[in-house]
C-alpha cells in the first residue's frame, strides 16, 4: 500500500493535469466529502472505490464544477476551475438521458449544447451506437430502453463529448459481465488512443485494479482518501491480466485497504 | 376505436344541445331568456353573412391578442426564472393586473390608446398572458436538477440550456398555459370589443343584440365565440401532441430523423 | 391619440364632429344623428358626424371631457356629477324636456310608491336610476334598504316578465314598448313625477369646454343641423327608424319595436314648451335640490354652472 | 438576506406608485381619468368605514367561490384522468363554458338560481374551475409512469395510487392553477356582483362610484380588490412552500417525523 | 449444465409455486422477450442472468402483472394472475424512491399503499435503516443520498412489503463490494427465515451462483431461456463458499453458457 498523498503538495506542478487541493463539502451537519487533496497527472487512470455514501460522487460534482466545494479548490492545467463546469467529459450515476431526445440526439447532446450537432456528429454517434450493441436502437427514445442500453448511451454521450479529462461515475454498474468486459476494452482502447486522463468510480476492485494506473480508496462517511495504489500492471491488459498473481495480489492489498474489519 | 375517438366531441355537442333542449322545455324558460338550439340555430342561419364578418374580425383581435399576451408572458416568465429580483418585484405587479377589474382601467386605456386595435390587445394580452407566466414560472422551477446539471457540466451557456432542457421540460405547463389562453382569449377579444372599441366584432354585435332583447341572436354570436374558443384550445392540444412525440411514441418520427445512413438492422 | 386641440378635416372638406351617445349599442336616441347622417342635414352644415360609443352608459361625460370626443349625449344627473368633479364639461342644449322615469310592474298590479317597501326592483348602474330611486324613497318615506335592487347590465323589461323582479325601473319610451311587445299588454306604470320628484329634463347635450371656446360656431352648426335632423325625424317617423335601422344594419323584425320606441319618445322631445333643446335655470336648480334632498350631492352649484343655451340658434 | 427578500414586494409596491404618479403628472391625466396614489388614498381613508363593510361581502364570495370552483375543477380532473370517455366528452364541455361571455349566460342563470349567493358563486366557481381542471389535468397525464408502476406492483387501489402518488406528484401544478385562481376568483366575484346579485359589495360599489365619476373612489375599491386578490395569491404560494417541503429541505421537518425512536447518530 | 426448462410442461404442480407459461413480449417488430416457459418451486432461490437488452426487466415487469405479455400467461399459486399487479414485492432497476417521502416513508410505502402504515411498520422501517448504515438518514429526503443509499432504501421496501414472491431486479449494483456482501448475507438470512421464493437479476455470475438454488440464463436479443443450471452447493454459504472448487466449477459452466463466442 502506497502512502496517502501528502496534504501539502505546491498545487501545480509539471505534468500534472488535475489538482484536487483540499477541497471538501459539509450540508449543514453532514460532513459529506472531508477535505481532499489528489493530484491527477496528464493522461493518467484513476479508479476510485469506497463504501456506499462515502463523497465519491459529491468529490465527482466538485471536480465537474457543478458544485462549489465548502473548502478548498480544484485546479486544471494550472488554472483554478473551482465551481467553473465544462472542463471534463462527467458521465453521472444516474443516467439522464433526455428523454426527448432520440439516442442518437442524446448522443450528440454535447455538441448540440456547445455548439451545433453537426451531420457528421449524428453520423460518428450512429456508428458509435452500433459498434456497442444499440443499432437498432438509434432513433428510439430512451424511455424504450433496458437500462443496460441506457447506461451504455450516458457513456457514448460522454465520450462523444471529446474532453481531456473524464469523470465516470459507476459507469458499468448496469452492464452483463460480457458487454461489461467490451466496454472496459473499449474505453481502454480509447484512453490509449487519446491519452485522455479517466477518473472512475467502480464498487468492482477487479475493474479497479484492472483498468487504473493508480487506484485511490476512499474511507467510510465522513469520507477522505485513506490511501492510492500504483498499479505497475504492465499495458496493454487483457484478460489474462486477471489471473496473474501480481493482479490478485493488488487486488487483495486493495480489499484490505477497503475494509480495516477483520471480520468474514 | 377511432371513430369512436372522433365520435366522443360529436357526443358531447349532442349533450349539450340535449341539456338544453331539456332546461328549456322542462323549466318553460321563455326564448327571451334562454333560447332553444332550434331557434338559436335559425338565428345564426338567418344573420349568417354578417355574423361571418364579424366573426373575423373578432377571430383577428383573438388570435393577435393571443400571440402577443403569450410572448409577453412567456418573456415575463423566462426573464423572472433567471433574475430573481425581477421575480420579486413584478410578481405582486403581475398579480394586481389580474385583480383590477378591466371596466375599472378602460377609461384610461382609451384615452392612452385610443379606439382602434390597441386597446383591445391589451385587454386580450393581460388576459392571456398571466396563466404563461405563472405556468412557465411553476413549470421552469420544478424542473429535475439533473439534465440541468449534465448540460451545466458541459459547460452549455444558459441560452443553449434553456433551449435544449429547460424549455422542452416545461413544455406540459407552456401547453396548459396555451390551452387556457386560447380559451380565455375570445373572452379576452369580447370584453376589449365591450369596453375599448368603436371597430365591429361579435362582441359589440352581442352587446346591440342584448340591448335589443334578441336573445336568439345573442346566443347564436355566442355559439360562435365559443367555436372560436373550441377551435384555439384543439388546435394548442393538437400542437403539443406534435411538440412532445416522446409522450406517445418509442421512436422519432422518420422526418424527424435526420440523414438516415441506412442500416435498418444491426448486423450483430 | 390624446385629444388635441385640432379639429380634423375629412377628405371632402368637411369638419368632424365626434359624438359619444349614452348607450354602449345603437338605441332610438341615436335617430337624430342617424337621421342627420343618411339625409345629409349634417353634410349640407359642412359636418361630418362620427359616433364614439362609451365603454359603459356613465363614461360618455369621460370621453367628452378629455377630448375623445366633442358631445356627448348624457344624462343631466351626469352633468350634475361632472360639474361636482370638475369634468370641463357643460350642457348645452336638453335631448329631452320632460322625466318620464319611473316604475312599471305587470300589467294588473298597479303599485304607489310606499309599496315599494320589500320589492324586488330592477335597476340600472346609472347615476339618473339612483338619484331618481333615491328621491321617491324619501318622499315616500323609504331608504334605499327597503327595497331589493337588482342591477339589469341590459334591459330588465324581461325580468319583469319573468316575475324575477316585481318593479322595473326604466322610462316609458322604452319599458312601454318592450312589454308590449312581448306580452301585447301595456305595463303599470308609477311615474316618478307622481311620485314627488321634479319633472326635469332626463337627457341632454354636453360638450367639452375648451371645444365650446375653440369653435363655438362648430357646435351651433351642429346643433341646428341635429335640430333639423330631429324635426324631419318627428315628421316622418317611418323613414327615420328605417333609415336607423339600415345605418345600423338592425334586424328589420325589430321595426314595429323601435318604431313604436320612437313614437313614445317624440312628445318628449319638446315637452310642454313645443321648442327643442332649450334649458332653463328651474330645470337644473330643481335637479340639484333634488339631489341634495336625496342625500347625494352636498351641494348646488349656480346653474350656469351646469348649462348654457349659447349655442342654441332659433 | 432576508429583510431583502420582505423588501422587494414592497419595493414593487413603491414602484407601481412611483409608475402610477409619474403617469399622471407627466401625461397630465386629470383626476376624473385617473386619480393620483394620493387622491385614491385619500379617498380610500374617506370612505373606509363603508368600504371595509363591503369588501367584507366580496372577500366571503371570493373565498367561497374560490372553495367551491377548485373543488369542482379537482373533482372534474381526477374524474377526467381516470375516466376516458368522460375526459373526451366533458372537456369541449368546459371549454365552450369559457368562451361563453359570462354576460351572456346572467339571464338565464338568475332566473334559473334567483339573486341570492348562489350565481355570484356559480359565476366566480365558473372562472376559478378552469385552470384547475386544465392543469390537474396535464399534471397528472405528464406524471412519471416508474412510481405509478411501483405502486400498482404493490397491488395499490387507484384510489391509493391516487393520494399517494400521483396527487402529490401534481402538486406544482395544482398551485399553479391555485393561484391563478386566487387571483381570479375577485374578479369572479365583482363580475358576479355586477350581473346577477342583490346583495351589496365592493363590485356594486365600484359601479355606483363610476356612474357618479367618482374615479378616486373608483380606485379605492380597486386598490382593496387588489390586494384581496393578491392576498389569495400570496396565501397559495405559502401553502405551495409548505406542501413541498422535499423541494427545499434535505430532512423533514421535525413536526412531520412521526414518534422519533430518537437515535440521533448512527452508531456505526 | 442442466437442461433448459421443458416448455410443455402442465402448468401447475404441486410445490410449484410460480409457473411462467409461456410469456412474450413485442414492440412493433421488436421482440423484447421471446416465448419463455419456466416453473419456479415455492421457496426456491432463481437468479437470472443474461446480456444488456435480452428481456430481463420485461419478463419481470410480466411477473409482477404490469405488463400484459403479447402471448402466455403468469400463473402463482395455482391461479392465473397474468396482467394481475400486487403479488410480488417488487425491486425496480431503477430505485423509483417517492421524492416527498422520508427515508422511513419510503420503505413504508408498501404497508401506507395496501392499508395503513402503522407506528410499528415505522419503528420497524427505522431499525432496518439503521442496521443497514442509514440510521443518520431516516427523516432524509431521497434526494438527499446517495445512489447506493438509494438503493438500499429501495430494497428494504421491497422487503417490508412482506410478500412470498421477491423479484430483485439487478437490487445490488450500486453497492461497493463490502456493503454488497453485508447486503447478500442479509438477504439470504431474510429469506432462509421466512421461506419467500426469489427471483433475483444480476450481471455478477458470482453473486448469481453464491445466492441461487438454480441459475438461468438468457439469451442476447430476443431474449429467451438458454440454460438453467442447479447450483448443489451446500448452504448456508458463507465467503468461504466463493473459493469452493464446485462453485469455481458452476461458475465457468454459466459463463461458458453465457457466452458462447470463444475470443478473450
Ligand atoms: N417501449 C418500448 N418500445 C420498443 N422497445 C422496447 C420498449 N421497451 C423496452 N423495449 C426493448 O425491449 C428489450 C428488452 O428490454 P429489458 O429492459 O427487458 O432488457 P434487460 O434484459 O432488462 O436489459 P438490462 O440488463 O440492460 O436492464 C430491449 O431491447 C428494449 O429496447
Ligand atoms: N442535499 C444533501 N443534504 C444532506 N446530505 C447530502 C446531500 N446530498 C448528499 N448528501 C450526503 O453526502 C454523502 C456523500 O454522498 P455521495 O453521493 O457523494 O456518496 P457516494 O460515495 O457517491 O456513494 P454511492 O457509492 O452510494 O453512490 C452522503 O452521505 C449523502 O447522504
Ligand atoms: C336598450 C335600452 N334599454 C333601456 C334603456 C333605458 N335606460 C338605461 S339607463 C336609463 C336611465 C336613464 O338613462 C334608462 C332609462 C336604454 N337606454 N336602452
Ligand atoms: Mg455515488
Ligand atoms: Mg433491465
Amino acid at each position: 500500500m502506497s502512502a496517502p498523498a501528502p496534504p501539502g503538495e505546491p498545487p501545480v506542478m509539471t505534468d500534472t493535469k488535475l489538482t484536487i487541493d483540499g477541497a471538501g463539502v459539509t450540508y449543514g451537519h453532514t460532513v459529506a466529502l472531508a477535505e481532499t487533496h489528489l493530484d491527477v497527472k496528464d493522461g493518467e487512470f484513476i479508479t476510485l472505490v469506497g463504501p456506499s455514501g462515502c463523497g465519491k460522487t459529491t468529490l465527482m460534482n466538485v471536480i465537474a464544477g457543478l458544485q462549489a466545494p465548502t473548502t478548498g479548490r480544484v485546479i486544471m492545467d494550472g488554472t483554478d476551475i473551482t465551481g467553473k463546469p465544462g472542463h471534463a467529459g462527467y458521465m453521472f450515476q444516474k443516467d439522464h438521458l433526455i428523454p426527448w431526445r432520440t439516442v442518437t440526439g442524446n448522443i450528440v447532446l454535447g455538441a448540440a449544447l456547445t455548439g451545433r450537432a453537426t451531420k457528421a456528429d449524428r453520423a460518428a454517434a450512429r456508428e458509435l451506437a452500433t459498434r456497442y450493441g444499440l443499432g437498432d436502437f438509434v432513433d428510439h427514445y430512451p424511455h424504450a430502453l433496458s437500462g443496460g442500453m441506457r447506461q451504455r448511451v450516458a457513456l457514448m454521450r460522454t465520450l462523444a463529448f471529446h474532453k481531456d479529462v473524464l469523470l465516470l461515475d459507476e459507469p458499468f454498474g448496469a452492464l452483463d459481465a460480457q458487454t461489461r468486459l467490451d466496454m472496459q476494452q473499449w474505453l481502454l482502447d480509447v484512453w490509449a488512443d487519446s491519452g485522455r486522463t479517466i477518473l472512475f468510480i467502480t464498487h468492482d476492485v477487479d475493474e479497479a485494479v484492472f483498468l487504473a494506473d493508480r487506484v485511490v480508496v476512499m474511507s467510510p462517511r465522513p469520507g477522505r482518501i485513506q490511501a492510492v495504489h500504483h498499479v505497475p500492471l504492465p499495458r496493454p491488459r487483457t484478460v489474462d491480466t486477471l489471473m496473474t498473481p501480481d493482479f490478485m495480489n493488488l487486488k487483495s492489498q486493495v480489499l484490505s485497504g477497503l475494509y480495516h474489519k477483520d471480520d468474514q | 376505436m377511432r371513430t369512436l375517438r372522433l365520435a366522443t366531441p360529436l357526443l358531447a355537442v349532442l349533450l349539450v344541445l340535449a341539456i338544453w333542449q331539456l332546461a328549456v322545455t322542462l323549466l318553460h324558460i321563455p326564448p327571451y331568456v334562454l333560447p332553444s338550439p332550434g331557434k338559436t340555430w335559425q338565428a345564426l342561419l338567418d344573420d349568417w353573412p354578417n355574423i361571418s364578418t364579424l366573426a373575423g374580425h373578432t377571430l383577428y383581435e383573438t388570435i393577435v391578442g393571443f400571440l402577443t399576451g403569450t410572448a409577453v408572458g412567456f418573456l415575463l416568465a423566462v426573464t423572472m426564472a433567471h433574475l430573481k429580483a425581477t421575480h420579486r418585484i413584478l410578481y405582486p405587479i403581475l398579480i394586481a393586473t389580474q385583480a383590477v377589474p378591466i371596466v375599472a382601467i378602460a377609461a384610461p386605456l382609451v384615452i392612452l390608446l385610443g379606439y382602434g386595435l390597441a386597446p383591445k390587445l391589451v385587454i386580450v394580452s393581460l388576459i392571456v398572458f398571466f396563466p404563461v407566466v405563472v405556468n412557465v414560472l411553476d413549470g421552469l422551477a420544478g424542473i429535475d436538477t439533473g439534465m440541468v446539471n449534465l448540460a451545466r457540466s458541459m459547460g452549455a451557456g444558459p441560452a443553449k440550456i434553456f433551449l435544449l432542457i429547460r424549455l422542452p421540460a416545461t413544455l406540459t405547463p407552456l401547453f396548459s398555459a396555451l390551452k387556457l389562453g386560447a380559451a380565455y382569449a375570445v373572452t379576452g377579444a369580447v370584453i376589449g370589443e365591450w369596453t375599448a372599441s368603436i371597430t365591429p366584432g361579435l362582441g359589440k354585435d352581442l352587446l346591440l343584440k342584448n340591448s335589443r332583447l334578441d336573445t336568439a341572436g345573442v346566443y347564436a354570436d355566442v355559439l360562435v365565440l365559443t367555436a372560436i374558443g373550441l377551435g384555439g384550445f384543439l388546435l394548442m392540444t393538437l400542437l403539443e401532441r406534435l411538440a412532445t412525440p416522446w409522450r406517445t411514441r418509442g421512436t422519432a418520427r422518420r422526418r424527424l430523423r435526420p440523414s438516415t445512413t441506412s442500416d435498418p438492422k444491426d448486423p450483430r | 391619440a390624446c385629444g388635441t386641440g385640432d379639429t380634423t378635416q375629412t377628405a371632402d372638406g368637411l369638419t368632424e364632429v365626434k359624438v359619444a351617445p349614452s348607450w354602449i349599442a345603437p338605441d332610438i336616441t341615436w335617430i337624430p344623428y342617424t337621421v342627420g347622417i343618411t339625409n345629409g342635414f349634417y353634410k349640407d352644415a359642412g359636418l361630418s358626424v362620427t359616433l364614439v360609443p362609451p365603454p359603459d352608459n356613465a363614461s360618455s361625460v369621460k370621453i367628452v371631457a378629455t377630448r375623445q370626443a366633442d358631445i356627448a349625449e348624457t344624462t343631466t344627473t351626469d352633468q350634475m356629477f361632472a360639474a361636482k368633479e370638475q369634468l370641463p364639461v357643460i350642457s348645452i342644449a336638453n335631448l329631452s324636456q320632460t322625466n318620464n322615469w319611473g316604475f312599471f310592474a305587470p300589467t294588473g298590479k298597479k303599485i304607489t310608491a310606499a309599496q315599494l317597501k320589500g320589492l324586488r326592483v330592477g335597476v340600472f348602474d346609472d347615476a339618473w336610476t339612483k338619484a331618481m330611486l333615491g328621491v321617491v324613497l324619501k318622499k315616500a318615506g323609504l331608504t334605499d334598504n327597503d327595497i331589493q335592487p337588482i342591477t339589469a347590465t341590459d334591459g330588465n323589461v324581461p325580468l319583469l316578465i319573468a316575475d324575477k323582479i316585481d318593479v322595473a325601473t326604466n322610462t316609458t319610451n322604452f319599458a312601454a314598448p318592450q312589454y308590449a311587445q312581448q306580452t301585447g299588454k301595456q305595463p303599470e306604470t308609477l311615474l316618478a313625477t307622481d311620485a314627488g320628484a321634479p319633472d326635469i329634463p332626463i337627457w341632454n347635450y354636453t360638450a367639452n369646454k375648451q371645444w365650446l371656446q375653440e369653435k363655438p360656431d362648430l357646435a351651433r352648426t351642429w346643433l341646428t343641423a341635429t335640430a333639423k335632423a330631429t324635426e324631419w325625424a318627428i315628421e316622418h317617423p317611418e323613414e327615420a327608424v328605417k333609415a336607423y335601422q339600415s345605418f345600423h344594419k338592425l334586424k328589420p323584425a325589430d321595426y314595429a319595436n323601435d318604431l313604436a320606441q320612437w313614437q313614445a319618445t317624440i312628445p318628449l322631445l319638446k315637452g310642454s314648451k313645443d321648442e327643442l333643446f332649450t334649458a332653463t335655470d328651474a330645470q337644473w336648480t330643481e335637479l340639484g335640490q333634488a339631489l341634495k334632498d336625496a342625500g347625494q350631492l352636498d351641494e348646488v352649484l349656480p346653474p350656469a354652472t351646469y348649462y348654457t343655451n349659447e349655442y342654441i340658434t332659433k
